[in-house]
């Protein structure tokens, strides 16, 4: 009875559950609240992925207005996957958040925390779930706003600026993507995707679609912060609450690069993306700068909260490169990038967190000799590093090995050079924490440092160890990524090269 | 135990005394018995194969399926089973070397020195045993990343920026390049398999040269120059450490992989058509004499032999691109010989830093009367070394000699030749200085003032063994041959 | 008439508002006088949006199967949802600015930014 | 005749927005925004009327409303600079 | 009866739209801001008052009437409160009315 | 408590008033709507003689016809000046007395004050109220407590 | 100024009669478009013109903020919840038609309920934020 209605529980549950969080005005309570509901979520999600695996994609008509007059939740290879990213990381950082965020958020407002943090949660499902292109917009700012509300719960005062700052950007960036949907629907007198795709067909020479889909593009390429407008990240995910920091990280960016991929290749089609717009042309160098900047940038910094936020630039970059190739193979890797990106990151943040619990800090000088006096929070972090590196054996390298190959089967020598070369930068990076936190004494002012909680180092190991575990077996994950990665294409996945 | 499961639990089996070795760091003799047990075992699993594979068996094991295509797999060939064979017989020597250094110096973090080289070892044998480029590649980036804590041992600023150069000419060379090339391989020949045939029959032999040199600076182990700088920098690390990058593992595995790159992706046949490798049989030859220059002008002993394995290095290298049948007979035992002799050396230099705290060759007046064992060893490791007979040395002189003139290149004999001349320059002197009458001794009647029993015993062994191999050579060769007549 | 007039000049209105908004929210000063360009520049979408309503007339498929009680006025309760989530970005921005003052004593940009660089 | 109105409607409101903009205090500015608020008033009813949308009264009825609140909103936070301050029983702005 | 309703409703209209004007005027012309208070008053008073009426004479016995009723009740209890307000919070600021000069001065202020 | 019933008595009638749809649902609305209001006005302690004075009942419907005949004589006056070329006009300040015993006595005289054009009261206080006139005259008419005395029979004090 | 009469006096007679009007917004909303949203503006602004009369001291008695909050809460889950009565009994989410017998008195009924749900959630909100903003100093 309740299987038909799986593609909206899955985004009204938690949806109910942050009012109750309100209600409760128990920072417990509503903690348990989140969590049960985080792993319901999940519950739902692995559901849905493993029956659109099966069979067709879930049409689900709100309000019984059959689409395209009504709002259409619709599940695919492509966002059920998404919604099981999303709904993991939720679930696994609610473990986490329990003794983190009694330690970094002020007593009275732990449930309001939780309110926004479920809000957040809907709004990131929301959007990989509809069917409908404003209400996509609708749970975009849902999550955003409750993700401005997260990030100033920060300790530090520049949380506030942050938050202040990622607002602005980000309510850019909403405001060009209701440009598009407006415009993409003043052409095709629709909001249901599917019905919009059908009806642009024929119009790729119409200068509305393209100014439509331009906007789109922009206010896409801000939410997910694709060089040069990553302006808003560093700053938000440096100062915000650990557990938030590592949330947003793992998720955030990551159904923006969802919502592009919906644009770019099941709405408007490669056709507008690639041919009209020379989105081939502008995206690559725009990725390849990201990974170096990026890259260069984290070297420099001494906060590792922010080291892994540009960081997080440079590997979107990856994404994103991806992306543009419009080739199985490079789709194909950004989908698997998507993915094993947000359990590393997610996972090294959470390491991150631990420490911060204890130290109260994540500045390099303060984090010498760490590796003796936390060595699971550590041995996480510099799993998760070598993952961001590309090292075999994590999941890193996976994704970056489809990237090289598509590159290569372009025949964009040089790009496959440039991919490999930021990886020599990640590793630097990373080895300047490794060294200071292994092969650096600890400083003697620094009273003992224990271990965080298991219930922060678990959730921690789980998401690391995940990425270890796919970046040993690939099978699930390249497996559902060429499957989505075809289904954008709209051809027939094939065996892999 | 079957010859497969033995090859699938090889490399595991010091990743188990590994650990077992961190369990017991609270108890150093504890600890230290399971090193050397753990050596052992290895030795022997590795050499159980030896049979199977002189016979021409090729045992072989996956791990696991990492992408389509695409595993960690082993299997076990005549080049990788010579490799396996030094490292693992050549980790025991060491481990005892290890102990006798260790305790005498006090060092520090021992249990975490004990368990780098044994996470190493099990490095060594997955390059050794790698059924593909890229189980070959993993195993190598991994043994690079458990010897940086050896090489950084001391903790010091001046460890840490030579760390800092180990890692990153190692890690970025591997990833630049070698990463690429394989990428490129992959590309091009749908597969990373090892096959005796090669890959690259489809490649456009325009590019070969280019991917070939990818291929070898990617390879930064096999330190051929400009990407040499890592080794010398590496010094700074306990003398057992030295003995493992310049003997035991690691720059064997860079040379290791050059020959196997070279016999098994590009195929013998495919190098002697399309030659590929001139320009860098130069920049070989050109390592041998510059590297054996600079090292006859390094005062202290250790930096002196860095400097000298370079310019070994490139032997094998050379012999490798060569690849005529006496040159890749003469890069493999290359290898084998330049182990057993290099070991000897450090394990002397080691000794005299113990017993003496000399660590320059102009100081050493004096030292062979009160360390005349030590002495003894040096002056049979150094021989090997310069490539004298009676020494194992000779032998892959000879063949590399011999797969230069068959490739019609004087002018790499005379490379060869004018190299030994230099071994001697700056090897005999150092035995000859130190018999000279000077120093503290000077005043008193010489009187034995050896390193401890554990570190001089293994400098004889290894020196003794430099002497057997000179006389049996046979089952490596005829491992070898192999190689090129199947 | 007043559907051809709108048409030709309403992308006028829209652009000149969203030029207008887009130059105060990103030169530096009041953090307020930022928020007001960003409604400055949302408001250039819902004029966008009144005047499709207009433009477009009936586009909007208004069906319902079996029920004729309600309608669908889909730019309406488009516009009207776009600015309850502008009006809520709003509340939300002037809430920061509020705490922002009172972590900083100012809602100056560039004095926020002399505060924050490391001494 | 609507339209008369209307115009009517509208010249009162082009006045009072010059009274806005002329000033010259603060209270010259606030009393012309209040009269504009009630010219908008009776612009929406006469509108609701000229368009048959008698809905609009209710519009008119909230935006005297809040024409109302925002004058004793913007006097208080004149005064005090801050709308909460407490008033007690006496009822104080 | 309908065409005097009209005809009366028109006039109300009219008239009431003149007194808007006029207070706008009033709001413009007058010299100060005390007297300004005056001119606001006569389009909230009679300017509104008449406007209103005029549109439920149109309306007749209607719900639309009873909230025209209500918007003029509101606005004749609202518009003089908040002219008081301010003018009150104008006096309190210390802002000093332009008086006439052979006008007579309070006795005490 | 009197005042409560008779609140929510009055809000039902603007409820109906208002409504026009007299079905059982809305109907049963505006009780629990009127019994809402009148709970929370109970809780902001506004129902009292000030907040809801029926006590005045018809004398204030008395007083209602005469404040709107005075309102248009004045607004006449005022709009008269205002329009004059010469803006014939006198500013005054002057204080009168209310006479009213409660608050709300006094605040209806304020404010009749402010809504009759010409005359804005700018002060209540102690009983006094200062009053700005628009001319002399008016101020003097003000003066002569015709208002004050009407007010004063509707507060039934006089 | 200390005291205000005529404000205080004012505000108690319309406040009230406000409040009255918002719910008859409120309930007479699916007559007109919308209703919930403009029923919590009026009935919120309700509650600020008490405040900024009588102070935020005492409109916080009255209205204590964890209440609002709750509100806000409250409504939305109304809003929610009817959609997820409709999934119970048997119709999709947000299908009202299945609320009662009658397709047509069900949607009513549902659009009654949600409206509720906006504008309670629409009233509080502003309440709160109103709460927030006032009082803290300029
Ligand atoms: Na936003
Ligand atoms: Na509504």
């Amino acid at each position: 009875m309740i299987t038909p209605h799986l593609p909206v529980l899955q985004v009204v549950l938690p949806l109910l559950a942050a009012p109750v969080c309100v209600l409760l005005r128990n920072g417990r309570l509503a903690w348990l609240l989140a969590l049960v509901v985080g792993w319901v979520s999940l519950l739902i999600a692995v559901l849905l992925l493993v029956r659109v695996l099966d069979g067709p994609p879930l049409s689900y008509a709100i309000g019984g207005w059959a689409p395209p007059w009504g709002i259409e939740y619709r599940i695919d290879r492509l966002n059920a996957f998404l919604l099981v990213i999303v709904a993991t990381i939720d679930a696994v950082v609610l473990v986490y958040a329990r003794a983190s965020v009694e330690r970094e958020i002020d007593p009275d407002r732990v449930y309001l925390f939780y309110a926004a943090f479920l809000l957040c949660f809907t709004g990131l499902l929301g959007i990989a779930a509809t069917g409908d292109a404003f209400n996509l917009f609708v749970f975009l700012e849902i999550s955003s706003l409750s993700s401005y509300a997260l990030i100033a719960m920060g300790r530090d005062r520049r949380a506030l600026t942050a938050a202040y700052q990622y607002l602005i950007m980000g309510t850019i960036g909403a405001t060009f993507i209701l440009i598009g949907v407006g415009l993409a629907y003043m052409v095709t007198g629709t909001l249901n995707m599917a019905d919009m795709a059908d009806r642009l067909v024929g119009l790729t020479g119409n200068r509305t679609v393209r100014v439509a889909f331009a906007f789109l593009t922009v206010g896409l390429s801000l939410k997910l912060a694709l060089f040069p407008l990553h302006l808003w990240l560093p700053n938000a995910y440096a100062y915000a609450p650990s557990t938030v920091t590592a949330f947003l990280a793992a998720t955030a960016t990551k159904v923006s690069v969802y919502a592009l991929l919906r644009f770019t290749f099941s709405i408007f089609g490669a056709d507008v993306a690639f041919e009209v717009l020379p989105l081939d042309l502008i995206l690559p160098p725009l990725a390849i700068l990201a990974m170096f900047v990026g890259s260069l940038v984290a070297i420099f910094q001494d906060d590792v909260k922010r080291m892994l936020a540009y960081s997080s630039v440079a590997q979107i970059g990856y994404i994103v490169l991806g992306i543009s190739f419009a080739s199985l193979d490079g789709l194909t890797a950004g989908i698997v990038h998507l993915f094993n990106h947000a359990l590393t990151k997610g996972g090294l943040f959470l390491a991150l967190g631990c420490v911060f619990y204890r130290l109260g800090s994540v500045r390099l000088e303060d984090m010498r000799g760490l590796g003796r006096r936390m060595p699971l929070a550590m041995a996480a972090f510099v799993a998760g590093g070598l993952g961001l590196i590309g090292v075999p054996l994590t999941a890193g390298f996976v994704s970056k090995w489809y990237l090289v190959v598509a590159a290569l089967e372009n025949g964009w020598w040089p790009v496959a050079v440039l991919v490999l070369a930021s990886s020599l930068l990640a590793l630097v990076y990373v080895w300047r924490v490794v060294e200071v936190v292994y092969f650096q004494p600890a400083p003697r002012e620094r009273g003992e440092v224990r271990e965080a909680p298991l219930s922060m180092v678990l959730p921690t190991w789980v998401l690391i160890g995940a990425s270890v575990y796919f970046g040993v077996d690939t099978s699930v994950t390249v497996g559902v990524a060429r499957a989505a990665a075809a289904l954008l294409l709209q051809v027939t996945p094939g065996a892999g090269p | 135990m079957s010859p497969e499961t033995t090859v699938a639990a090889a490399p595991l089996l010091p990743l188990v005394g590994a650990v077992l070795i961190w369990l017991a760091g609270r108890r150093p003799n504890l600890r230290e018995g399971v090193t050397l047990v753990t050596a052992g075992l290895l030795f022997l699993a590795v050499a159980s194969l030896l049979p199977t594979v002189l016979a021409g068996g090729r045992p072989a094991a996956v791990w696991l399926e990492l992408l389509p295509g695409l595993a960690i797999a082993f299997r076990v060939e005549p080049l990788g089973m010579l490799f396996a064979l030094v490292a693992s017989l050549l980790w025991i020597p060491n481990s005892v070397y290890s102990i006798g250094y260790m305790r005498a110096h006090r060092e520090e973090h021992q249990t975490r020195f004990y368990v780098c080289f044994a996470v190493a070892l099990a490095c060594a044998v997955g390059v050794a045993f790698a059924a593909n480029l890229l189980t070959l590649f993993l195993f190598y980036e991994m043994l690079t990343l458990s010897t940086y804590p050896l090489v950084t041992h001391a903790g010091t600023q001046a460890a840490m920026r030579s760390g800092r150069l180990y890692l990153g000419i190692l890690i970025g060379t591997s990833i630049g390049f070698f990463l690429l090339a394989i990428l490129w391989t992959y590309a091009a020949a749908g597969t990373l398999d090892f096959r005796p045939e090669g890959l690259l029959g489809g490649v456009d032999p325009g590019l070969l040269p280019v991917l070939l040199a990818l291929y070898v600076f990617g390879i930064g182990k096999a330190a051929v120059m400009p990407f040499h700088r890592w080794l010398p920098a590496a010094m700074v690390a306990p003398t057992p450490v030295s003995a493992l990058l310049h003997a035991v593992a690691v720059v064997k595995a860079g040379v290791f992989a050059v020959l196997k790159v070279v016999v098994y992706v590009f195929g013998l046949d495919l190098m002697q058509a399309a030659h590929p490798g001139d320009w860098l049989i130069w920049l070989a030859a050109f390592t041998i004499l510059a590297a054996s220059l600079v090292a006859l002008g390094k005062d202290n002993l250790k930096a002196r032999l860095a400097y000298s394995t370079i310019s070994q290095l490139s032997y094998v290298v050379l012999g490798a691109l060569l690849a005529t049948t006496a040159g890749i007979v003469g890069g493999g035992m290359q290898i084998l010989m330049h182990a057993f002799g290099k070991i000897t050396l450090f394990f002397c230099a080691g000794a005299i830093i113990i017993a003496t705290h000399k660590e320059n060759v102009s100081e050493m007046r004096g030292v062979g009367r009160t360390m005349p064992f030590t002495m003894f060893a040096f002056l049979l490791g150094s021989l090997s070394v310069i490539g004298l007979p009676p020494f194992g040395g000779s032998w892959s002189k000879w063949y590399l000699m011999l797969g230069a003139l068959d490739a019609g290149r004087l002018a790499l004999v005379a490379v060869l030749m004018a190299s030994s001349l230099l071994n001697i320059a700056y090897l005999l002197p150092v035995v000859v200085r130190s018999y000279f009458p000077g120093g503290e001794a000077a005043a008193s009647p010489a009187r034995l003032a050896e390193a401890p029993l554990a570190c001089v015993v293994p400098a004889l062994f290894t020196g003794a063994a430099c002497l057997a191999l000179f006389l049996y050579p046979d089952p490596f060769y005829r491992l070898l041959l192999q190689l090129v007549a199947p | 008439m007043i559907g051809d007039a709108l048409g030709l000049y309403n992308y006028w209105i829209v652009i000149v508002l969203m030029m207008v908004g887009f130059y105060v929210v990103i030169s530096r000063g009041n953090l307020v006088k930022k928020i007001v360009g960003l409604n400055i520049f949302q408001t250039s979408v819902f004029v966008l949006y009144i005047s499709m309503g207009w433009v477009e007339g009936g586009t909007a498929p208004i069906l319902a199967p079996g029920v004729e009680l309600y309608s669908n006025p889909l730019p309406h309760v488009l516009i009207l949802t776009a600015i309850v989530v502008g009006v809520a970005t709003t509340a939300l921005g002037l809430a920061l600015v509020v705490r922002i003052r009172e972590a900083y004593g100012t809602i100056e940009e560039d004095e926020i930014h002399r505060q924050d660089e490391p001494t | 005749m609507f339209s008369a109105a209307l115009v009517a409607i509208l010249v009162t409101m082009a006045l009072a927005l010059a009274r806005a903009l002329l000033g010259p205090t603060v209270y010259d500015r606030i009393l012309a925004v209040n009269m504009f608020g009630t010219a908008t008033v009776l612009l929406i009813a006469v509108l609701g009327f000229f368009t048959g949308r008698p809905d609009f009264l209710d519009i008119a009825l909230v935006y005297a409303l809040i024409n109302f609140i925002g004058t004793v909103a913007v006097l208080k936070f004149l005064r005090y600079g801050d709308l909460g301050r407490a008033g007690g029983k006496e009822g104080e702005i | 009866m309908g065409v005097v309703v009209d005809l009366a409703s028109w006039a109300l209209l009219l008239v009431g739209s003149a007194f808007a004007v006029t207070g706008g005027i009033g709001v413009v012309r007058l010299p100060d801001f005390y007297t300004r208070l005056h001119g606001a008053g006569v389009t909230d008073t009679l300017g509104a008052g008449l406007i209103l009426a005029g549109l439920m004479l149109q309306a007749g016995f209607t719900l639309v009437t009873v909230k025209l009723i209500l918007i003029l009740v509101f606005v004749f209890f609202t518009g003089p409160t908040a002219t008081h307000a301010l003018a009150k919070a104008a006096m309190g600021s210390g802002l000093k009315p332009l008086l006439h000069p052979e006008g007579r001065r309070p006795s005490n202020i | 408590m009197a005042h409560a019933i008779s609140l929510a008595l009055v809000l039902y009638g603007l409820w109906l008033l208002l409504s026009g749809h007299y079905e059982p649902l809305l109907l049963g609305f505006g009780v629990l709507s009127c019994a809402l209001v009148v709970a929370i006005a109970l809780r902001m302690d506004v129902v009292d003689k000030e907040g809801h004075p029926v006590h005045l009942g018809w004398r204030a419907l008395a007083y209602w016809p005469w404040l709107l005949l005075e309102i248009a004589k004045s607004n006449i006056d005022v709009a008269r000046r205002v329009l004059h070329p010469a803006l014939p006009i006198s500013p005054t300040l002057v204080r009168v007395k209310a006479s009213q015993s409660s608050d709300l006595g006094q605040v209806i005289y304020a404010n009749s004050i402010t809504l009759t054009p010409g005359t804005v009261s700018i002060e209540l206080e102690d009983g006094m109220i200062d009053v700005h006139a628009l001319t002399g005259e008016t101020a003097a008419a003000l003066e002569a407590g015709e208002m004050n005395r009407r007010i004063l029979a509707m507060m039934g004090e006089a | 100024m200390r005291h205000h009469v005529v404000l205080r006096v004012v505000a108690k007679l319309l406040i009230p009669l406000i409040l009255l009007f918002a719910l008859y917004v409120q309930f007479h909303g699916d007559y007109g478009p919308g209703g919930g949203f403009q029923a919590g503006v009026i009935f919120a602004s309700a509650f600020i013109l008490y405040a900024i009369i009588f102070g935020l001291p005492i409109a916080r008695q009255v209205a204590r903020p964890g209440v609002v909050r709750a509100l806000v809460a409250l409504g939305l889950l109304l809003y929610a919840g009817v959609g997820v009565a409709g999934l119970l009994l048997g119709g999709n989410y947000l299908d009202y038609s299945v609320l009662a017998a009658n397709p047509v008195s069900g949607q009513h009924l549902g659009i009654l309920l949600v409206e509720f749900g906006v504008g309670t959630t629409v009233a509080a909100v502003m309440v709160a934020i109103f709460f927030s903003f006032a009082g803290r100093g300029r």
